[in-house]
């Protein structure tokens, strides 16, 4: 049972397995978002989780202090995701039969005092806040490892939890791209967001229908992209970044192969079975190409076949900049399986400039 | 009887009186004047759509970033009467919190709020997301939360080199090797080995952005002290003035957000 | 709504609502009373309060800077007693020199002036010295205890601990 | 649903009910934060602490308390009361001396008050006169008016001090009487004191271990910050620091907040953490010891987390033995130290922490047993493979192993081939290690990968070794007599051999081979050539030559020769297996190139080539050349990891396998000792990259004392005020003692209380075994002891066990005389007397002495034919100091113990002859000294001829 959950949890399986049961619940959101769902949700974790601190391993990693908020991330990223998306769901419901969203109704819509209602909703939050803040801390005591020595690096050496996304995108990507480029690019797609969506609809109420796209495309990058990944980051990732299942001990000398290629390799010498050109932009010239026509050839393809009534609702600027934005993403996991399927390691292959990607 | 009388007798004192403007604050007038006249709570609109101060719609999670981001100032100011950003003393000091100044256990609070601010801030844009709160006319108050997320991640990544232990200067390292790898201003980035003429070498390890951040070439006494300074004054300080910008944007964009 | 039920309301009302607040209040109270207790120190890296000063026989007679600088001690041999004196002046504390010439401490700052024993004869200062605790080990080496005081105007210099002979 | 009044979204009562359950609980969190603040497990040992020192302290006012003497008890008593009785009678008296006290002493105190007047006018006067003086000259006005005012004040001030001395010592006066006055009392008062004084100290110190109130009050919660009696104590010690990030920091201990005792004797029997410290005289914690507490601290020795006070594990103690570590588990919930640098030493290996401020010092007084570790690191040669930094004397130790430049004409080659498949099964005492056979390479094909190997390798050193002709042909000789030959003359210094008398096999002294089964391993020509003159065989060896005679070479060869190994002799060591030997070879080959393009340069080769280049490559692979001379492995580096910091090696960087090993930097050093080739157990490695350890087949008593050496080896920057300074005469002394080393010198003689591990064998009497060299520096002259360590001469000709002579070099020898004369504290030359001048009637007092101490009766030669017992006595101007002469003849049990020389002067204080020289024991001394000098030759003694006879080999 172990060794299952130990071999489903490998990047490549579990990822895909996360991509799959996104797009199935994107399809089937009446059941994902639904009161029996959030049950089972509930009670599946409980139990797995229950089960798995049997096992000292997996309790020796859940319960090491600077992973407890990681804990506490998974448990309240389940829950608010299941939640916003059920009531969503029962908006789209009363939308459907002509009734007003559950917070637009004029019940709701009524005017009441700041004192008490609101002051007193804030400081219970903040009282509870504390208490458990408090708790936490007289709980699990801050970590302090051996005092810092240049000389010798701990095995792993891990980023803030919270990066954990990013360093894990380090094994995909050159450090320009996952720890300059990508972020930079994350925040501005962030910030353009309303820019982006001119769906007026679903303004200050929970809803599916209404923004299934908006929601479907900024929950592929917050939770498979970024939460998935923190988790891959924290909990899988052991010494020397190699990776250990749930229930696996990090033993330091396992092994992995880790041998990869470069695109230029595989088209010249296999495709084509000459030496590598010396003309380093003759050699990228496959990398090149397949770089710039997936960020910008494709760009018609996708609007003849796909963007064409996005094209017209937002208008060019808009369309273009969220089809880059979109394709950026997009690049991660396409970068993620040509990794696992033809052990690619770079594309473009430019040691000279510094420039992999 | 006689303690209804004695706290009728305090509540008709002058100092009483001088302090609380009003009565109880139980009908329209009072409760209207107990958040208009105090400077903390006229934050808040006298009155709000109910949708606003229901948990299930707004999670909170807004108003709890603030008061962690308050807490932790608070505690933070605590912190640095213990704590010097030096080489020799940095560790030591933080073993001294463990160990036996009175209440050390400010340090957990400091650290476990950084996280949980990360966490309610993240759940905060989320939830944000998820009942399209950024729509018109909020669009700006969204850019500007986005930006407070990310000084927020700055603010708990800098003071996460403070503790100068083995997980401190390496979570740092790898963190700040990223900056290395900055296109065109960090040395291992693409286009670094354009900026040069002859043996003049305009973008190395001396003088990149990562040498900028650091103080060095790697991490070392120059980097804990900016990752101090950046920790304690200059991000907090920012955060305080884009905090700000945020609440009255709430307010002035429409309050609290509701189905329009 | 009768007035007696609007009463019982209000009574239970006051009931929770004073026990939240008085509650509310005093754990806030306790917690910035916290940050007063906070603000000592259990431990601090001071220099010890006692230290060993060597043998009598290293003194010669008179007064003797050697642990001035770092413990802030003169040690004082006059016909047969050794005391030791701390070096800080007792009108506002500054540190006076020794003057050898003049056989007399001279304090820089407002010219209290004391005689090569402590007591105080020119200037602001109020009263002569403070003598610390001085003891003699098992091996006969000068121990100096810089937490217990001796001050003459109490007439502790006569006290047992205040002097050795030596 | 009940309906909420207009414009509330909650009622308003469930809001208040909630905030009240709210507040409630957070009360209830924040006095928890607090309470788990407050409560710590170091208070709760303090707290136990009292109640031990209550205990301690009622037991011994007990014994007190039986010790004191009733009566006598009693008397003073009365005394007192009588005294006081007395002293009521004399109350006027005493009343009106008071009275003029107070008079005396007002007088003094305005006479005092006077004097401070003149004195600040005198000197504010004196300033001005000097000024004037500077600025107007001598002749102005100005000046001549200051200076009549001074020499005014000047007399004023003469004239005060005068009154006031006057008046002083009046009032010292009437001190005294009154003193007088009380005598009675104060001194019963006194004896008092005495009887009881230090018993009502210890009622006085019980007192306060109570916990009464204010104690309680003392360390309340949040009052504890006022004068609270249970609190972390510190030692913040700048000998040894903390290392953060290249900064060094004063360590701190807080050891002592739990270890209240540590410092205080009394608590010899608490259980710990109460213990006082065992060795709080000798080696620390007390203030005459060698490393005072207040200085040193804790962790300079212990190491830990002398930070960490906050429960027993944070401080990283590290149990003595499983036993220890059960106990503490149960205890202390006791677990292995996560992500600590520096864990406490086990208290076993305490004496690791000598090593890194000792560094210097050849033997480290009060370490035992890092002594001992040191020693067998030596013996074993581990320095041989492995580069061991900063260790002095090491850089000077020749290659542990034998040299094998000429082995052709040692030993035969399938011997050699034997030994170095299997040593121990021909030297059960073998140092040299096993390579083969081992845990990890005792698979058939490794076997045989092996033993194609160890094929090669006799090959090799077979075919590159140099000729080398006997000096001596072997001619047969009496065994028995080699036989005690070997045990008297001195072998059994650095040897052990097979089938001597227990007495004289001194397992302690492995400086040099075990002896056993020589007949089935050497060429008897070339032992007794060896035997005769080592220097021939091998130049650089320290093997010594004991000058034999071509007899006693014979016989002693004979003897070793007797000694057979049947066994072995008989083992014939496989054929090279040519198939296995190419394979080795391809493999080799094939590291940077195509296995086809290894396989024809392996075709290129001969038949004897490859397997020259099987036993070079094999040679270079076990890294033989680290140990032995072999030609062409001159400059063959240490094959092993260097061991200088090993002490400070994070313990994730050892590898420990499949192991069930602690994991601890201890545990594995132990373990890795005792079986080095454990760590491949169970991993499937390819031939080639199969641990080389070899094994040594040490004892686990050896490889702890080993490993406690080597946990020493830290890279901890020890400051300068921390490192242990030795003066210039010390650092001459090391320097010596290195040369020591080398040649093994202790083995034999007790240098000062070092070494002399050959003094077993003389027991009954140590006068027969070499001598004790005690201050050798002062006792005999600088150039002397050159002379005699280049060329050997006979002193002491009476005895069986002969000095030999070594190969000094002339730097070494220089290095041994200043050592000796430098820990002496003895300069470099000593007056030479050419004459010796006598003072009336002192010479022939001096020959009455002579004759009637008998002095001839033992130091016979050049008096008389009885066999000598003492040394000749015709050397001593030449080879004695003067002032080492008077010492000895006044004590010379105080220099050598074991001495039959009598004590003539006992002590230096009595006459030895009744009626010589007026009893003056100084004088006889002198006399006598002068009369040895007298007689003594001018000429230096006549060395042995370097193969010369000796007189009396038995």
């Amino acid at each position: 049972m172990k060794a299952v959950f130990n071999f489903l949890s490998q990047p490549q399986i579990s990822f895909t397995m996360t991509i799959i049961l996104f797009i199935v619940a994107i399809q089937k959101m009446e059941f994902f978002a639904s009161k029996k769902f959030g049950w089972i949700l509930l009670f599946g974790t409980l139990a797995f989780f229950g089960w798995g601190m049997t096992d000292s391993v997996f309790f020796g990693t859940m319960s090491w202090p600077d992973n407890i908020p990681i804990g506490i991330l998974i448990a309240i990223v389940l829950w608010s995701t299941w939640f916003s998306l059920h009531k969503g769901v029962e908006n789209d419901k009363r939308i459907a039969a002509g009734e007003p969203p559950l917070e637009g109704t004029p019940e709701n819509r009524e005017k009441v005092w700041a004192w008490p209602n609101l002051v007193y909703t804030e400081l219970f939050a903040i009282i509870a806040c504390t208490i458990f803040l408090v708790a936490w801390a007289i709980i699990f005591k801050a970590p302090l490892e051996e005092p810092a020595n240049p000389t010798w690096a701990p095995n792993p050496a891990k980023a803030p939890w919270y990066f954990l996304g990013l360093q894990e995108m380090l094994v995909y990507f050159d450090p320009w791209m996952a720890g300059v480029v990508l972020p930079v690019l994350i925040i501005v797609g962030l910030v353009a967001i309303p820019y982006l969506d001119i769906n007026p609809k679903g303004n200050g109420y929970y809803t599916f229908r209404e923004r299934k796209f908006a929601i479907s495309s900024f929950l592929f990058g917050w939770l498979v992209l970024w939460i998935f990944l923190i988790i891959v980051g924290t909990f899988l990732r052991g010494p020397n970044w190699t990776f250990y299942g749930p229930f696996e001990f990090w033993d330091h000398h396992k092994v992995v192969a880790e041998n990869n290629i470069n695109l230029s390799e595989i088209f010249w010498i296999k495709l084509f079975n000459t030496g590598l050109p010396k003309n380093i932009f003759l050699r990228e010239i496959a990398g090149i190409l397949l770089s710039v026509g997936y960020l910008f050839g494709s760009i018609p393809l996708i609007t003849k076949f796909w963007g064409k009534r996005y094209l017209e609702g937002m208008g060019k600027v808009r369309y273009y900049l969220m089809i880059i934005l979109m394709l950026t993403m997009f690049s991660l996991p396409i970068k993620m399986y040509l990794r696992w399927l033809i052990n690619l390691k770079y594309i473009i292959f430019m040691p000279e400039f510094e420039l992999n990607i | 009887m006689a303690k209804r009388s004695f706290a009728e007798y305090v509540a008709n004192t002058q100092v009483w009186k001088s302090v609380f403007r009003h009565g109880p604050p139980d009908n329209a007038r009072n409760r209207a004047a107990v958040v208009a006249g105090n400077v903390f709570l006229h934050l808040h609109p006298i009155k709000l759509k109910k949708s606003g101060v229901q948990l299930g719609y707004t999670w909170c999670m807004g108003g709890l970033t603030f008061f962690v981001f308050l807490a932790l100032t608070i505690t933070g100011v605590l912190l640095m009467f213990y704590y010097r950003p030096t080489a020799e003393y940095a560790f030591n000091d933080i073993i001294a919190l463990r160990e036996h100044v009175p209440l050390g256990i400010m340090r957990e609070l400091h650290r476990w709020g950084a996280h949980l601010m990360v966490i309610t801030v993240w759940i905060h844009m989320f939830r944000v997301f998820m009942t399209g709160s950024y729509k018109p006319p909020r669009e700006f108050n969204w850019g500007v939360g986005v930006i407070l997320l990310t000084l927020t991640l700055l603010l708990s990544f800098t003071g996460y080199l403070l503790p100068w232990d083995q997980l401190a200067i390496w979570a740092i390292t790898v963190g700040s090797n990223m900056a290395k790898a900055t296109p065109f201003l960090g040395h291992g980035g693409p286009g670094a080995a354009l900026a040069k003429i002859g043996d003049f070498v305009m973008v190395s390890d001396k003088n990149d952005v990562r040498f900028q951040l650091l103080g060095g070439r790697f991490v070392g006494e120059p980097a804990l002290l900016r990752f101090y300074i950046l920790h304690c004054v200059f991000i907090p300080i920012v955060v305080a003035v884009l905090i700000a910008v945020h609440f009255w944007r709430v307010r002035k964009d429409g309050g609290i957000s509701a189905p329009l | 709504m009768s007035v007696g039920r609007q009463k019982l309301n209000r009574r239970e009302f006051f009931g929770w609502l004073s026990i939240g607040w008085i509650t509310f209040s005093a754990t806030c109270a306790g917690f910035a009373s916290l940050v007063f207790r906070y603000l000592y120190p259990n431990v601090v890296f001071e220099p010890p309060m006692d230290f060993i000063a060597g043998f009598p026989s290293e003194y010669e007679e008179g007064v003797d800077e050697r642990w001035k600088n770092g413990f802030g001690v003169w040690i004082y041999k006059n016909e047969g007693t050794l005391v030791a004196m701390s070096n800080i002046c007792t009108h506002l504390g500054c540190v006076p020199n020794w003057l050898p010439a003049e056989r007399k401490f001279k304090c820089p700052c407002h010219g209290s002036g004391y005689y090569p024993n402590g007591i105080n004869f020119e200037g602001p200062a109020p009263r002569p010295l403070e003598r610390y605790k001085v003891s003699l080990s098992a091996d006969g080496k000068i121990i100096v205890d810089k937490s217990k005081v001796y001050r003459y105007e109490k007439g502790e210099w006569g006290n047992p601990g205040s002097f050795i002979n030596v | 649903m009940k309906k909420n009044e207009p414009g509330m979204a909650y009622n308003t009562k469930t809001l208040n009910k909630v905030f009240a359950v709210l507040s409630v609980v957070f009360l209830f969190v924040v006095i928890w934060m607090v309470l788990d603040d407050f409560i710590r497990p170091w208070k709760a040992v303090q707290i136990q602490s009292l109640e031990v020192k209550k205990k301690v302290l009622a037991e011994k006012i007990a014994s007190m308390e039986k010790g004191i003497d009733g009566d006598k008890l009693r008397a003073t008593k009365k005394e007192i009361e009588q005294a006081k009785i007395a002293l009521k009678e004399k109350e006027d008296i005493i009343e009106k001396l008071n009275e003029e006290l107070e008079e005396a002493s007002k007088k003094v105190y305005v006479k005092n008050m006077n004097k401070g007047i003149v004195s600040s006018q005198k000197n504010a006067t004196q300033f001005n006169y000097e000024h004037a003086l500077d600025v107007y000259g001598p002749k102005a006005t100005k000046t001549k008016k200051y200076k009549s005012k001074l020499d005014l004040y000047n007399n004023q001030f003469i004239e005060v001090s005068d009154e006031l001395k006057a008046l002083q010592s009046n009032e010292k006066e009437i001190i005294a009487k009154i003193k007088e006055a009380k005598k009675a009392l104060t001194e019963s008062e006194k004896e008092l004191d005495q009887l009881v004084g230090a018993k009502d100290r210890l009622v006085g110190a019980l007192d306060r271990t109570k916990k009464d109130p204010v104690w309680l009050l003392r360390n309340a919660p949040f009052l504890d910050f006022l004068d609270p009696t249970i609190k972390i104590t510190q030692i913040v010690s700048d000998k040894v620091n903390d290392d953060r990030y290249f900064q060094h920091v004063p360590s701190v201990s807080r050891c002592t907040t739990c270890h209240v005792f540590i410092d205080q004797k009394g608590y010899e029997d608490q259980p710990q953490p109460f213990k006082t410290h065992p060795k709080i005289d000798t080696l620390a914690i007390g203030l005459n010891s060698a490393h005072p507490m207040k200085e040193f601290g804790c962790v300079s020795c212990h190491q830990g987390e002398g930070h960490r006070v906050n429960d027993f594990n944070s401080v990283a103690h590290i149990p003595q033995n499983e036993e220890q570590k059960h106990e503490w588990m149960k205890k202390y919930h006791w677990h292995e130290p996560h992500k600590i640098p520096k864990p406490m030493y086990r208290l076993q290996d305490t004496e690791a922490a000598c090593i890194k401020c000792h560094k210097d010092e050849v033997r480290i007084p009060m370490a035992a047993k890092a002594n001992e570790g040191r020693k067998l690191i030596e013996t074993y040669g581990c320095y041989g493979c492995h580069k061991i930094d900063g260790i002095a004397g090491w850089e000077k130790l020749d290659k542990p192993g034998p040299n094998l430049q000429k082995i052709k004409a040692k030993v035969s080659k399938n011997w050699i081939k034997n030994w170095i498949w299997s040593p121990h099964s021909f030297n059960p005492k073998s140092k040299m290690p096993a390579f083969f056979g081992q845990v990890n390479n005792s698979k058939p094909e490794f076997m045989k990968k092996n033993a194609a190997e160890v094929n090669a390798m006799g090959e090799y050193l077979y075919a590159k070794s140099r000729e080398s002709k006997p000096i001596l042909k072997y001619a047969g000789g009496n065994k028995e007599r080699g036989k005690e030959l070997i045990s008297k003359v001195g072998c059994v210094g650095c040897h052990m051999v097979e089938g001597l008398d227990e007495q004289w096999n001194l397992p302690q002294n492995r400086k040099g081979t075990y002896l056993t089964g020589t007949g089935s391993k050497v060429d008897p020509d070339w032992l007794v050539s060896w035997l005769k003159k080592p220097s021939h065989y091998d130049a650089t060896s320290v093997m010594p030559s004991f000058r034999l005679t071509d007899k006693d070479a014979n016989d002693m060869a004979a003897y070793l020769l007797s000694l057979k190994n049947k066994k072995f002799e008989q083992l014939e060591f496989q054929d090279l297996n040519r198939d296995v030997r190419d394979e080795l070879l391809v493999e080799y080959f094939s590291q940077f190139e195509t296995i086809a393009a290894a396989q024809k340069k392996l075709a290129t080769l001969k038949d004897h080539e490859r397997t020259m280049e099987l036993g070079r490559r094999s040679i270079n692979k076990y890294g033989c050349g680290s140990c032995h001379h072999i030609d062409g492995f001159k400059d063959a580096v240490k094959i092993g990891p260097e061991l200088t910091k090993v002490g400070s090696k994070p313990v994730e960087q050892f590898g420990f396998g499949h192991q069930k090993v602690e994991h601890a930097r201890h545990a594995w050093i132990e373990a890795h000792l005792v079986e080095p080739a454990r760590w491949d157990i169970g991993v499937p490695k390819p031939f080639k990259d199969l641990n080389k350890m070899p094994n040594f087949y040490l004892t686990e008593t050896e490889s702890k004392k080993i490993t406690t050496y080597l946990l020493g080896l830290v890279d901890d920057k020890v400051p300068a005020q921390g490192m242990h300074k030795l003066t210039a005469n010390k650092k001459l002394a090391e320097k010596g003692k290195e040369v020591v080393l080398k040649y093994n010198c202790q083995g034999c003689h007790k240098i000062d209380g070092w070494g002399g591990y050959i003094q077993a064998a003389y027991e009954d009497d140590l006068n027969q075994g070499p001598p004790w060299l005690v201050s050798e520096g002062h006792r005999v002259q600088s150039d002397w002891l050159y002379k005699f360590l280049r060329e050997v001469h006979p002193i002491r000709n009476y005895l069986k066990v002969r000095m030999p002579s070594f190969n000094f070099s002339n730097e070494e020898l220089n290095s041994l005389v200043a050592y000796f004369q430098a820990d002496a504290e003895q300069g470099h030359f000593e007056e030479p007397i050419e004459l010796v001048e006598w003072k009336p009637g002192e010479k022939a007092a001096a020959k009455k002495l002579w004759d009637e101490l008998a002095c001839t009766s033992c130091h016979t030669e050049g008096f008389n034919n009885e066999t000598p017992q003492a040394p000749n006595l015709h050397f001593a101007k030449k080879r004695l100091r003067k002032s080492w002469i008077h010492k000895w003849l006044s004590n010379p049990m105080a220099i050598q113990e074991y001495t039959v020389m009598p004590d003539f002067w006992e002590g230096g204080k009595t006459s030895a002859l009744d009626g010589v020289l007026g009893n003056d024991p100084k004088a006889q001394m002198e006399a006598i000294t002068k009369l040895i000098l007298e007689f003594s030759y001018d000429r230096s003694p006549v060395p042995f001829k370097a193969d010369g006879q000796v007189k009396n080999a038995l």
